[in-house]
């Protein structure tokens, strides 16, 4: 794979203000120096807890708001933060995202062929209007949703959850995007139908070579999609690099920390305990230097002074931690 | 097993039970012919897909249908009494004396405007007449037993984390000291971390208290972990129960052979999963034979219009399919 | 406290715009009705002339800004101008004579409406499927719809006339001397109808209100919780399903009350009850301009004081609200 | 929730369909008021003629002139008598319903029926003018308030909130005490802008929980025009809300405009359920038991007023599973 970047990530942060009267002026950082690089046709997963920003990184990425400080680079160019957030159509084609409600993210009112066909209206040069009908057939198929005239005229509550993210995807493929922002998109179904819809994107990325950021809490699913893995906690990453070393060897305490979390059948009883306490911190005023001291278990003296800086553990491999 | 083989007493059996919703067009059979029993002490985990009925099983158990649901058949015994008999009052004596629920959303299974203490209190004092300051003092007792200080008594739920709401409920639940605990989904609003602490905080509680535990959930891979047999359900029905690693290792019907197969693990190669195609059949008018046919990939003619028996392998694991018919080693049919 | 100062400063505002609103809307209308006021003014003195002319911009040499401030400067030192149809007494005295019986028959009659129909809508909520609810809520629709004055003049025709049981008109008998016994009761004797009249009006919004509420309210978790904890069906009933539902009954009761009291004002214009309703009819009737002006500050002044009550008691109710805003 | 099942919906539940016949009813009968009244509304009594016989008289020429050898014109009068027999019956002042009378007449002898029957016409259409106008001014703020938020949002709900907590009818009165021209017309800007907080403020809210809903995000994220979003994106989902505000705007504009004509503010030449009240109450038809005056449009409106409320409540049910009657 040719070493070029899709997109790039420098140090961006993203803070919100705090809409409440007491907390005036606050702000909630949702997000703190946030670097990392996607390559083309890579699946670089996000992985945290609630609140640890990877939704907000995401958002970023898809322009849905602009970011506090830092630069993003796309296709080489950076990206003028002021004009986010504007229809600029080029961008949006290129960059797709999708959300983790199916129930949620199909307009209830119109029909899957409107919803199949508004990114064609919207994207597709003159051919692309014409013969719209046909060419949403197809879409559905390629997503699985056979016989497609069973389920082109239908409304979205008539459709099963597995079904509607099926949708969801094949609107996400319909403009043909070089990046997809998956942001847990198979959390809200049952087990049985996740393999699907992520085997189908994988597929993807290797037909279309589509680079993709997979966001998640659960480890073992990033594992089975992702080339590399960067943990989230509290807005900033705490450990970065390719999947297997960072599962395998996990050097930062709060990786080590979920995946011991995680569940494995295959260990049976045989678990130490958890050695952790606390809850995840509040943003408004975050801990100081690095953010996972308050419950890290190997906490030094210099872990509340200042933000550890990134060490690289092996190739290609990053934690940002002291030990 | 955790406690010795010979402690084999039942404390729970479900014989049969028919549990569903009457809708205009006719009466959705969410719970359709189900039995099983649980002995003292146990861990026994439901695992099941969204709809397959499993939470209206844990309703039907606590008598806690509402409105339109109901319990059309079938009998429930607990140590020993026909409690599926007993009418509003008279279960109501024994609801959180002997068998008491977490529920799933921890977010509003507590009564936002009553300080957290006051409503373990209330539990008490529904069933037992001691003194006001006694229950609160039990009432503290039990939030210490579950790592929340004694001063979140006068707290309100809003000001306590997901994760401290939940162990408040586990809490309720345990203060009269019941003998079994059902628990609905209790940690999947929750994160990982948080949810490994509850689940480590039950498993402490069992030992000490040594109640017997109904755990319900669609996260199988937790499940097969922390308990000691499992259960799986498919469309209302039992396809497949036995001791959890068994189940885990080999796994008998297609279906629960299907959901194993579907959870990527964190250790071990990775290979390509298959998930399961098609979507789990309507309950208003179910599929003449086993439930499973259209979706399964050994189907046979057989499946289609007759539904299998139970077939009993040795270590207590039984399995409705035809596949196995005169394979069993106690053919109980 | 967040909650409370929030709610502070928009009542304040709000008066700040009511006063505002009485110092243009004369203004704005067409045909000045200033012009008209000239013609009353012959029998008037000066002095008393100025405040008037300057709460209707009959000064028209100042600009309309210092007209503003000199306007807001005599509403704070309680000058509100003279009345015309009582000349000479100034408004704030006309005034003074009705408050006490607007604020004894509305202000009373709306909280016990507001009581009787949360109870009563908890009572339809609770047993739902009974025949008696559903007949009791379709009744209270019908209610409803009434228009206020043509209840009073219902109940006038048939209590008032038709049966002699009640009197029609004032709010005491005139044989009875001031702070007596029998003068409390005749009081009560003839603010009987009236307060019935807004009680019954009025009762059906909170009914319905309520009843939905409750409705919602006893889906929620933790009342399955509370039924599985064999909790005594009537506690379940108050403090898990009522007090939760009378919360948004209270933002709503306080949101409405505008509504309210104007309905309370055309109940006494129609008994003829000597409250400040009927005033402000003789006012607009009499064209009596700065009466007229200083009775719709009162009333929305003690509007936005009501509204702050209801704020204090979601405050008291409500903890969430307590800790900063829901 | 697409018109289509909505409609399917309606008719299905027996409450909306119940309100849907009432107002098909008071619909009909506004249509066709000129053949259900018997007569003139304002008219007083009743003249018909018979022509018994015509006569030409003699003709009288005047002029004659001869304009060429062969044309004369000649110009002459001639008297030309008819005889008709004219029979009045003049109306009985103030008499209870008759046969030929349904509903009595009034104390000038008009049939209180036929005004009654004219009346729903301006009631109705003043109602659902009002309504209309009062509920599309809400959803432009509120969908301006919902999606655009920030400074816009902030400015809008300042003012809503403002004007929610002022009362509504006081303010009404005043107005309309000004305004020198009176009439329908004023009487809908009047009713519309003291009438729109409520409804913007209930809009406002689900606006804002639409725009947080993913699928606004994706259509965002496809670029789609911000117009689009708002009109096929937002609005076919509020269509039940939209319809549930209209419903209760024009119901609250029905009891607004009879109240406000009962005060007297209303332009009581016109024939609605409002003057007639007016004229009931300016008449002492309370005093004299005439219950046939004032009880009619009373009920008229109440029914209207519940037919909308039934409607409002089916919606609620609709939309809101919790509510279904199980």
């Amino acid at each position: 794979m040719a070493d070029r970047f899709i997109l790039e990530l420098k140090e961006v942060s993203k803070h919100f203000p705090v809409r409440s009267f007491r907390r005036f002026g606050q702000v909630v950082h949702a997000m703190d120096e946030v670097s990392f690089r996607l390559k083309e046709g890579e699946v670089l997963a996000l992985v945290g807890e609630s609140g640890s920003g990877k939704t907000t990184t995401a958002s970023i990425i898809a322009r849905l708001y602009p970011q506090t400080s830092g630069k993003f680079v796309f296709e080489g160019k950076e990206i003028d933060p002021g004009r986010s957030g504007k229809r600029n159509l080029a961008y949006r084609k290129k960059v797709q995202m999708i959300f983790q409600d199916p129930f949620s993210s199909l307009n209830p009112t119109h029909t899957i062929f409107q919803i199949l066909s508004r990114p064609y209206v919207i994207h597709g040069d003159a051919a692309g209007k014409k013969g719209l009908r046909s060419r949403v057939q197809v879409l559905l198929e390629s997503v699985g949703l056979e016989p497609p005239a069973q389920f082109i005229d239908k409304f979205p509550h008539e459709l099963s959850g597995g079904q509607r993210q099926r949708v969801n995807i094949a609107r996400t493929f319909s403009v043909e995007p070089l990046v997809i922002l998956a942001d847990e998109p198979t959390s809200m179904l049952d087990v049985s139908i996740r393999m699907s819809i992520m085997n189908m994107m994988l597929e993807y990325r290797e037909t279309r070579n589509v680079s993709t950021v997979y966001i998640t809490h659960d480890l073992a699913g990033a594992r089975y999609m992702s080339d590399r893995i960067a943990v989230m906690y509290a807005g900033m990453i705490m450990e970065i690099g390719p999947t297997e070393h960072v599962i395998g060897q996990a050097f930062h305490p709060y990786t080590k920390l979920l995946r011991s979390a995680a569940p494995a059948p295959e260990k049976g009883l045989k678990r130490q305990k958890l050695v952790t306490h606390g809850d995840i911190p509040s943003l408004i005023d975050p801990p100081s230097g690095c953010r996972f001291h308050p419950r890290c278990p190997f906490k030094m003296e210099e872990c509340s002074k200042r933000i550890p800086d990134w060490k690289e553990v092996d190739a290609g491999h990053f934690a940002r931690c002291f030990l | 097993m955790r406690n010795s083989e010979s402690s084999k007493q039942v404390l729970l059996e479900v014989r049969n039970l028919q549990a569903g919703y009457e809708v205009k067009k006719g009466f959705v059979g969410a719970v359709d012919d189900v039995s099983f029993c649980l002995h003292k002490g146990e861990f026994l985990g439901i695992a099941g897909e969204s709809g397959c009925g499993k939470s209206t099983l844990a309703f039907a158990i606590m008598n806690l249908l509402r409105d339109n649901a109901r319990i059309r058949s079938g009998e429930i015994d607990f140590q020993g009494r026909l409690v599926s008999a007993l009418s509003g009052e008279g279960f109501n004596k024994i609801r959180w004396v002997n068998l008491s629920m977490v529920f799933q959303s921890a977010m509003n299974a507590l009564n936002p405007v009553l300080k957290v203490g006051e409503q373990l209190c209330d539990a008490i004092h529904a069933h037992r007449s001691i003194s006001a300051q006694k229950a609160k003092e039990r009432a503290q007792q039990m939030l210490q037993l579950v790592d929340i200080g004694p001063e979140r008594y006068d707290s309100y739920p809003h000001q306590l984390s997901g994760g401290m709401k939940q162990r408040v409920m586990i809490a309720m639940a345990l203060v009269l000291e019941p003998q079994l605990v059902i628990m609905d989904e209790p940690t999947t609003a929750l994160d990982v971390v948080v949810q490994r602490t509850i689940i480590e905080k039950i498993q402490e509680l069992q030992q000490q208290l040594d109640f017997s535990v109904i755990f319900i959930t669609h996260d199988l891979s937790l499940l097969v972990e922390i308990s000691d047999r499992l259960a799986i359900m498919y469309a209302g029905k039992i396809i497949e129960e036995g001791p959890a690693q068994d189940v885990f290792s080999h796994p008998l019907h297609p279906y629960t052979h299907g959901l194993m197969n579907a959870f990527p693990s964190l250790s071990g190669p990775i290979r390509r999963m298959g998930g399961i195609e098609g979507k789990p059949p309507d309950l208003l008018d179910p599929p003449k034979g086993c439930r499973f046919f259209p979706r399964c990939s050994q189907v046979m003619d057989r499946c289609a219009n007759t539904y299998p028996p139970e077939i009993l392998f040795e270590g207590d694991h039984r399995v409705a399919c035809h596949l196995y018919e005169g394979k069993g080693d106690m053919q109980n049919g | 406290m967040k909650y409370l100062f929030r709610k502070l400063s928009l009542l304040a505002f709000a008066l700040f715009v009511a006063v505002t609103l009485n110092f243009f809307i004369p203004r704005m209308m067409p045909g000045d009705p200033a012009t008209e006021l000239v013609d009353k003014m012959q029998g008037i003195p000066p002095e008393a002339l100025e405040s008037i002319k300057v709460a209707f911009g009959l000064k028209t040499d100042d600009p309309m800004i210092v007209q503003y401030f000199k306007y807001l400067g005599n509403i704070f030192k309680g000058d509100l101008g003279i009345s015309l149809s009582r000349f000479p007494t100034p408004v704030s005295t006309v005034l003074a004579l009705a408050i006490p019986w607007t604020l004894g028959l509305i202000g009373l009659s709306t909280v016990l409406s507001f009581f009787i129909g949360t109870v009563v809508g908890i009572a339809v909520a609770w047993n739902r499927n009974k025949r008696a609810a559903s007949w009791t809520v379709g009744v209270f629709i019908f209610i409803r719809s009434f228009p206020y004055f043509w209840l009073g003049l219902l109940l006038i025709y048939l209590l008032g006339f038709r049966f002699e049981v009640f009197p029609v008109g004032g709010s005491f008998s005139p044989y009875v001397q001031r702070p007596s016994w029998d003068f409390f009761v005749s009081v009560l004797y003839h603010g009987f109808l009236p307060a019935l009249t807004i009680v019954v009006s009025s009762m059906g919004t909170w009914i319905l209100t309520m009843r939905n509420n409750m409705i919602n309210v006893l889906a929620e978790d933790y009342i399955t919780v509370a039924l599985a904890k064999g909790l005594s069906l009537k506690r379940i009933k108050t403090l898990y399903a009522a007090k939760n539902a009378i919360l948004p009954s209270i933002t709503g009761f306080a949101m409405s009350l505008g509504f309210v009291v104007g309905g309370g004002l055309l109940t006494e214009m129609v008994f003829g009850y000597p409250g400040v309703g009927l005033m402000l009819f003789q006012a607009v009737q009499a064209k009596d301009y700065p009466l007229m002006q200083a009775i719709f500050l009162f009333i929305s002044t003690a509007v936005l004081a009501a509204n702050f009550l209801a704020d204090l008691a979601v405050l008291v109710l409500d903890p969430r609200a307590r800790d900063g805003g829901r | 929730m697409m018109l289509g099942d909505l409609w399917k919906l309606f008719l299905e539940n027996k409450k909306a369909l119940a309100g849907l016949l009432i107002l098909l009813f008071f619909v009909g009968v506004a249509l066709f008021a000129p053949w259900i009244a018997p007569y003139d509304p304002r008219g007083n009594k009743l003249v018909d003629q018979e022509v018994l016989e015509e006569s030409r008289g003699r003709k009288q020429t005047v002029e004659r002139t001869q304009l060429d050898e062969f044309t004369e014109e000649r110009i002459y009068d001639q008297t030309f008598t008819t005889r008709t027999k004219e029979t009045t019956v003049k109306f009985p002042l103030k008499s209870p319903p008759t046969s030929k009378h349904l509903l009595g007449t009034t104390h000038s002898g008009q049939d209180i029926f036929s005004q009654v029957v004219w009346g729903t016409r301006v009631s109705l259409s003043v109602g659902l003018v009002t309504g209309l106008f009062t509920t599309l001014v809400a959803l432009t703020l509120a969908l301006s308030a919902g999606y655009f938020g920030g400074r816009v949002d902030e400015v809008i709900s300042l003012f809503t909130n403002v004007f929610l907590v002022i009362p509504s009818l006081p303010l009404m009165i005043v107005i309309a005490a000004y305004i020198t021209v009176r009439g329908v017309v004023p009487i809908i800007l009047i009713l519309g802008l003291t009438s729109w907080p409520w409804p913007t403020r209930l809009l406002r809210s689900q606006v804002l929980s639409l725009k947080n809903r993913d699928f606004v995000r994706v259509a965002a994220s496809l670029g789609e025009k911000p117009g689009f979003i708002i009109f096929r994106e937002i609005l076919p989902n509020m269509i039940s809300l939209v319809m549930a505000s209209f419903f209760q705007s024009t119901m609250a504009a029905i009891i607004g405009e009879a109240t406000l004509e009962f005060i007297g503010l209303g332009n009581v030449s016109v024939v609605s359920w409002g003057t007639l009240l007016y004229w009931a109450q300016t008449n002492g038809a309370l005093l004299s038991g005439a219950w046939w005056w004032f009880l009619p449009p009373g009920i008229c409106i109440a029914l209207i007023g519940t037919s909308f409320a039934l409607m409002n409540f089916a919606i609620d049910e609709i939309s809101n599973p919790k509510l279904r009657k199980r």
